[in-house]
């Protein structure tokens, strides 16, 4: 359950479309069912009235939207940015994907997001509604008489469960209250798979991996993913293809996806929430931020605008390749 | 597709002695282009050469490779031959058989294999050359000296010499710099000023040399040969080119109470100055912080008393925008700030002084008419403690300190001990050192003087603490050496601070795009090879800008940066490196992650107007890359995530298909 | 009709493994449901679907063509097609088995790709009715009954049996084999099932979603319709609707240079991708809104009026649950045919 | 047996300024290593992309090796320092994965260091003999 509530971001939109402020609203607009939001961009209140909704299943990253959205829009848009969004803003901003001056970002508080996917482990296939209240989910299904309770903590999103900080690090506004960048666990899952043998790492790699159908929907989603031509796009690039021909290019696509990102990615978690075939793609970003943490010192991508990443960055006194292993030999 | 020749070179028996020759050159003819394949015995004689171009023309070869000695030895002499057979010099690729292959496996088979690897590697990269052409570029004939101490003058000097037009921007209203403040110079304790304003005046006199005095760089735009600087001439209120510097209005001005920073504040000047009698250009300037006319409109006496008519109170700071073929950086050190050195009192006793500052206490310009007295009392001092190493050599972990050794201290403070027992005799000297170092012409012997001749006392360890106490100064230090505490009571004490760039260094190295190193110096752009440029090209280092340094040093590497200079400016035009990179604009996305990495600030960014898919039009940002500045080495094509960004002559799709025939 | 117990079907998987390998939906280590080879100790999964629909087994992802292997300057075509061998797909849903008719017009019509003939030729279809149907099912809305699945074998399953009805030449030879596995029975349990079933289709959600005002003939009303821009403003761009979809059908074909030569390869293309309709001359479809309602077009349109109303979807409900941004056929078709028919 | 009779492919990049003439200087002294390294000549180390270093894996190499100046003798001044960067995070990535740590190298080799060279060769060919052939990633196609 979210503290803020839909009117209350309702209200916030209405009114800066109302007083000229901005021309255009970047929101969620409702689906078919309970859980199936859209991003979608609002011109009128009518529209607004009549389809935005904020509530548990409000996950997408708007900021992405930011680079192509605003091309033609005459005057300012506004965006409703969680708390994580605000780090993907913000590193686009470090890139110049997109114009500041058209954006009228309004900071929202979020106590994460909910995946359909566990709520549907648990209750089954068959949803007809999802009620999102307190600390609860109440789920009605096609089969059970009486409505389900799950607790909203056991159905959060992975990447919510570690969320990383509920402070907002770009906004023109603020709704509700700030909160604080979070001491999260979200690299107990790399550090799992690092104290695995080589041998069990590549059979967990390659189990994840061979699921890929190369939809490209984890780089689509990627808010750090905003080449006018990707390099898998371009047949002159040498490593273009449409299928995943073999486990060589499951692993080399990853592997270069998650080397463009590297220092550029903020761990929103959009690759693993959009995967169709749940591949753990965030792991494989954490591992670079996790390893550039430790071998730069902290570094957070988004966090400051201009920041200058860990990649295009150096000091005299790195560490060479061959020590990150012994290091890593020597803390195990 | 190309059409190429294939020279398999024997070079004697260097390659033909482990390597199959004539199997190379068979095998070679198999691959995909190539429609000429042979084997000679030198193909860098003329024999060989000709060789090369008759096959060029029977064949009409647009692609040569030649299998041979490595490419550091040959590829030059190979490019010349392709152009003389009229082919783009840069259609050529060497494939090293003989360093990286006949000269190091000794098996005929092992060796014969390789090289035909080694080869089919360079066919496959040939394939996918392209003709290239270096850029040229126009060179302006006339350099900036940025900075005007001895560092800047010597090098406008030089490049003058030489005939070509220079400017000096300085940011205080004279030229002359640290040297000016100095009395006397190590090792030959020639007088500071007998031999610097001699220069100075040379310097005002050249008809070459322009000085723009309490000025500043605002603005560098362009690149190597053509840079567009500007230049900020402050308004000193006084019209530069009427004032006689007779001096007539710094005698009649009423606020006589300013703090006078040429003494560094040990005595006061007028709110109208000349910083010194021999100041270039001998032209007074107000100090608007101080003038009251300026403040406050009461006042105007000095306008009064010129007769020139020079004092212009409404003068408006002043943009100057020129250009520049080469810039020469000498923006020199400062001491560091004694502020957070407690231990030493610098802060509660007038007498615990910096070097700098006794310099101008023994100088017969300074405040004290060049009498060694106490700046507290004006008392003769009798006892003086010298502590060397005053924030140099400090521990990386020390805040306020530096972690690299200034240089010059040790042997200026050989000097200031010395000439003080010169002077007098009756006065003890103590100098606290970590080491004495003195790698220098005639240092060594000049140190040892110092000690053995003028009786200084060199005691090696390190002062803890000064204490003031009534009219002396309690120094608390240890002798390393006899393993024991002393306690001196001291009358003056002087700190041998470190010395760091000045200031203005760091936002001009951001200007210059030039590259600095932790500590604000300029880097070189090779330690070694190239100590007086810059790796951003047309940028020069002259003087402590680049790393401590004392007088003949400094103006050694003065002459090499002229000398430089001089070497750039005498060119009609430049032809680049056509190696370069190149962005294709269609898949930029103007993200900037190349222009981090780029060492040379070679790639600027232009917003250019695309046609979109849907036949509209967007405005987008995107890289662009300097020819003239680029020197190749392919790091932006790295930080690249699009491949926007590719490398001329070492292209992705080059390298990629090396990588393929090695691995096929 | 035959039946066998719930306990022993593992021996009837056994006894189909002995002649022809077998595929079966198996629950993967994500949880999903993936089609795996069967061997001893797979289960088969009670998952509603699979993420990835069979169609793979007919139209695989990647597939190669044909091979160029050359030496020197002499190039040498391989004919990289092997002889293939039978195979059972068992528990295809009855939307994915509607789904084999909707490529079937397109890869046996002439000329017929024999690459995908023969796969058809020697694959057994073992389909199974849905007890328990999703919110995101509408297989109904094209006339599908995922009580009645097609197929050489229907099967029906309960808490405790699995029922099996032969319906094809292929479905009778297989279920010959397994004879001894399985006895004659009534229809009164799978009859239940069936009633059932019915009355929970009646209660989904989308039940009342109809193909009203699409099919052949419609393009001149729907290709223009104002709505495009709000369905296709949020669209991504990649293929997970493409890729997941059991009737999708696109492929490119692409050679791979090995060093020592070429092989040429289909593999599955997506419309949503912006080099799709990319040619020498540029691309007819230049923008996402294009290629979004090409995807839907094609579906509830274009392929209807060349094969005799047939849609080209199967209502199987993957695009419903995969879509990054949840935009789908549903949407589309509440949006834009409602409005045609007015 | 055919145990020992594995023959590593290793591609070696080597910058033109120092590694490459390092190279050349192993050449001049008739230092041995084995044929099965062969070198490819790049400007400087940062012109390497780790995609060339997966395609080498992928078309049959069973090592890479990466040499440049060392640290703060770069010819362009700073390559080498994101070189190191660069492939610090790309090996601990590959690891990560569960490809072997011994295929990937970076040493750094000046142009006086010949014989640092032939010994970085000799020892690289040696545990990658050790490692056998590459198979975790390997490109089945590119071996038909």
């Amino acid at each position: 359950m979210q503290t803020i509530t839909r009117d209350q971001l309702l209200d916030k939109a209405v009114s800066l479309l109302a007083d000229g402020t901005v021309t255009a609203v970047l929101g969620w607009s409702k689906g078919e069912f309970d859980y199936d939001v859209t991003p979608a961009v609002f011109k009128t209140e009518a529209e607004l009235k009549e389809n935005f909704v904020w509530n548990d299943f409000c996950g997408a990253n708007f900021s992405k939207y930011l680079v192509a959205k605003m091309d033609r829009l005459e005057g300012k848009m506004l965006v409703f940015l969680k708390p994580c969004d605000t780090y993907s803003f913000n590193q686009l901003l470090t890139e110049h994907r997109f114009d500041r001056e058209k954006v009228y970002a309004v900071g929202i508080p979020c106590e994460g997001m909910v995946d359909i996917a566990k709520v549907k482990a648990i209750c089954g296939e068959g949803i007809s509604s999802v009620d999102c209240g307190g600390d609860k989910l109440l789920v009605t299904t096609l089969y059970e008489e009486q409505p389900v309770e799950v607790a909203t903590a056991e159905v959060l999103a992975e990447r919510c469960v570690n969320c990383k900080s509920k402070k907002h690090v770009a906004y023109d506004e603020l709704l509700g209250e700030e909160g604080e960048v979070i001491d999260s666990n979200r690299f107990d899952e790399v550090e799992k798979l690092e104290a695995m043998t080589p041998d069990e790492r590549f059979a967990f790699w390659q189990n994840e991996l061979s699921r890929c159908i190369r939809c490209n929907a984890c780089r689509d989603a990627c808010p750090a993913c905003t080449c006018e031509k990707c390099v898998f796009d371009n047949p002159n690039s040498g490593v273009e293809n449409k299928a995943p021909a073999n486990s060589f290019e499951e692993k080399m696509f990853h592997i270069i996806r998650a080397y463009h990102v590297a220092g550029r990615c903020t761990d929103c978690g959009e690759c693993s929430r959009v995967c169709p075939q749940n591949i753990p793609l965030h792991l494989l970003n954490r591992k670079f931020i996790k390893d550039m943490n430790e071998f730069y010192g902290e570094y957070q991508a988004g966090a400051e605008v201009g920041s200058r990443a860990p990649l295009v960055d150096y000091t005299t006194e790195d560490l060479e390749p061959g020590e990150v292993f012994d290091r890593r030999d020597t803390n195990a | 597709m190309q059409r190429v020749g294939v020279f398999v070179c024997w070079c004697g028996s260097n390659i033909a002695g482990t390597v199959d020759v004539q199997a190379v050159s068979e095998a070679l003819k198999n691959e995909p282009g190539v429609v000429f394949s042979t084997n000679y015995q030198y193909m860098c004689s003329q024999a060989g050469q000709n060789m090369i171009i008759d096959a060029v023309k029977e064949h009409n070869l647009t692609g040569i490779v030649v299998c041979s000695c490595s490419p550091r030895m040959h590829e030059a002499t190979f490019r010349k031959t392709a152009a003389a057979a009229g082919l783009n010099p840069y259609m050529v690729e060497i494939a090293n058989i003989r360093e990286q292959c006949s000269w190091v496996h000794k098996d005929m088979m092992t060796g014969t294999e390789k090289a035909i690897i080694l080869g089919k590697a360079a066919v496959a990269k040939v394939n996918l050359n392209t003709p290239l052409t270096p850029g040229e570029s126009p060179v302006t004939k006339r350099a900036l000296v940025i900075g005007g101490g001895i560092a800047g003058i010597q090098t406008a000097l030089d490049i003058a010499d030489a005939g070509f037009e220079v400017d000096i921007v300085e940011k205080k209203p004279t030229i002359g710099g640290k040297m000016a403040q100095l009395d006397k110079t190590f090792p030959t304790l020639d007088c500071a000023a007998c031999i610097l304003t001699p220069k100075m005046v040379d310097v005002a006199q050249n008809e070459k040399i322009r000085i723009f005095s309490y000025s500043e760089v605002t603005d560098v735009k362009g690149f190597v040969g053509n840079f567009d600087v500007t230049i900020k001439k402050n308004a000193r209120f006084v019209k530069e080119d009427i004032c006689t510097g007779c001096g007539a209005c710094v005698e009649k001005c009423p606020m006589k109470k300013v703090p006078n920073e040429f003494n560094l504040g040990m005595d006061n000047r007028s709110a109208i100055y000349i910083p010194f009698a021999q100041a270039v250009p001998k032209v007074a300037t107000i100090d608007p912080n101080a003038c009251n006319m300026l403040k406050n409109g009461k006042c105007g006496l000095c306008a009064k008393v010129c007769a020139a008519g020079a004092i212009d109170y409404t003068q408006k700071d002043e943009y100057i925008e020129e250009k520049y073929g080469a810039i020469v950086v000498a923006t020199g050190f400062n001491p560091i700030s004694m502020e957070k050195f407690d231990e030493f009192a610098y802060n509660q006793s007038k007498d615990v002084i910096t070097s700098l500052e006794f310099e101008r206490l023994t100088n017969a310009a300074g405040p004290t008419a060049g009498k060694l007295l106490r700046p507290s009392d004006h008392e003769h001092p009798h006892t003086i403690v010298f502590v060397q190493c005053v924030g140099s050599r400090c521990d990386s972990c020390a805040e306020k300190g530096k972690e690299y050794c200034s240089k010059i201290c040790c042997m200026y403070t050989a000097k200031h001990a010395m000439l003080t027992r010169d002077k007098y005799p009756d006065t003890e000297v103590y100098v606290f050192y970590i080491d004495v170092r003195t790698p220098g012409k005639n240092f060594d012997e000049f140190y040892r003087r110092a000690v053995e001749e003028y009786g200084v006392k060199y005691v090696k360890g390190m002062v803890g603490k000064v204490t003031p106490e009534g009219k002396k100064l309690k120094v608390q230090a240890s002798d390393l050496i006899a393993n024991k505490q002393l306690h001196i009571d001291a009358d003056l004490v002087v700190l041998a601070a470190a010395i760091e760039p000045d200031q203005t260094a760091r936002p001009l190295a951001t200007m210059l795009t030039a590259s600095m190193d932790t500590n604000d110096f300029f880097t070189e752009a090779h330690p070694k090879l190239r100590p007086v440029e810059s790796p951003t090209a047309g940028v020069f280092l002259s003087g402590a800008c680049q790393g401590p340094k004392d007088i003949p040093e400094t103006v050694s590497q003065a002459g090499a940066a002229a000398s430089k200079v001089i070497g750039l400016l005498a060119k009609d035009k430049l032809t680049g490196n056509p190696c370069v990179a190149s962005s294709n604009e269609l898949m930029c996305n103007g993200c900037s992650s190349c222009e981090r990495v780029c060492p040379y600030g070679a790639i600027t960014y232009v917003d250019k107007e695309f046609r979109m898919p849907d036949r509209t039009t967007k405005v987008r940002r995107v890289a662009s890359v300097n020819p003239a500045v680029c020197q190749g080495c392919g790091c932006c094509t790295v930080a690249c995530p699009s491949g926007a960004m590719d490398l001329r002559g070492f292209a992705n799709n080059q390298i990629m298909a090396e990588v393929d025939a090695i691995c096929k | 009709m035959r039946k066998c117990s719930l306990d022993s079907i593992n021996s009837v998987f056994a006894e189909i493994s002995k002649a022809a390998s077998l595929y079966l939906p198996v629950d993967g280590t994500d949880g999903a449901a993936t089609y795996t080879k069967w061997e001893e100790g797979l289960t088969w999964s009670n998952a509603l679907n699979t993420v990835k629909s069979p169609k793979d087994f007919f139209f695989p992802q990647t597939e190669d063509l044909m091979e160029f292997k050359t030496s020197g300057k002499n190039i040498e075509v391989i004919d990289t097609r092997s002889e293939m061998e039978d195979f059972v797909v068992f528990g295809v849903r009855a939307c994915d088995v509607k789904s084999f008719e909707v490529l079937d017009r397109v890869f046996i019509k002439e000329p017929v790709d024999s690459y995908y003939a023969s796969k058809r030729q020697h694959g057994t279809i073992v389909a199974v009715a849905c007890g328990r149907p999703a919110e995101t099912c509408f297989c109904q809305t094209f006339g599908i009954n995922p009580a009645e699945p097609a197929g050489d074998v229907s099967i029906w399953k309960t808490e405790t049996e699995v029922f099996f009805r032969a319906n094809t030449e292929k479905g009778e030879a297989l279920m010959s084999k397994l004879s001894g596995l399985t006895e004659e029975c009534g229809e009164e349990t799978v009859n239940a099932q069936k009633e059932k079933i019915a009355a929970i289709m009646n209660k989904l959600p989308l039940k009342d979603l109809t193909t009203d005002g699409f099919g052949g003939g419609k393009t001149k009303e729907l290709f223009d319709a104002p709505e495009w821009d709000e369905l296709s403003q949020a669209c991504l761009g990649c293929g997970t609707c493409t890729f997941v979809c059991p009737t999708c059908q696109c492929y490119d074909i692409k050679d791979f240079n090995t060093g020592n030569g070429v092989i040429r390869y289909r593999c599955w293309d997506s419309c949503m991708y912006s080099e799709f309709t990319k040619m020498a001359h540029g691309n007819n479809r230049l923008t996402q809104k294009e290629r979004f309602r090409q995807r839907f077009m094609h579906k509830l349109v274009y392929y209807p009026e060349n094969n005799d109303g047939l849609f080209s979807c199967v209502g199987c409900g993957r695009c419903l649950s995969k879509c990054p941004i949840s935009m789908n056929i549903v949407k589309v078709m509440k949006k834009i045919g409602g409005k045609a028919s007015e | 047996m055919q145990v020992n009779e594995f023959k590593p492919l290793i591609v070696a990049f080597c910058c033109n300024w120092c590694s490459y003439a390092g190279a050349d200087l192993a050449g001049n002294n008739r230092l041995n290593y084995p044929a099965d390294v062969k070198i490819i000549r790049v400007p400087c180390s940062c012109r390497v992309n780790p995609m060339f270093i997966l395609r080498a894996f992928q078309r049959g190499a069973d090592g890479v090796i990466l040499c440049g100046c060392h640290p703060g003798d770069c010819h362009y001044t700073s390559g080498n320092y994101y070189t190191r960067r660069r492939m610090a995070a790309l090996f601990s990535m590959l690891d990560f994965l569960g490809i072997e740590k011994e295929r990937t190298r970076v040493e750094w080799v000046s142009a006086a260091e010949g014989a640092k060279f032939a010994a970085t060769m000799n020892d690289f060919v040696e545990k990658v003999t050790a490692l056998g052939p590459n198979k975790r990633l390997e490109d089945l196609r590119c071996k038909r």
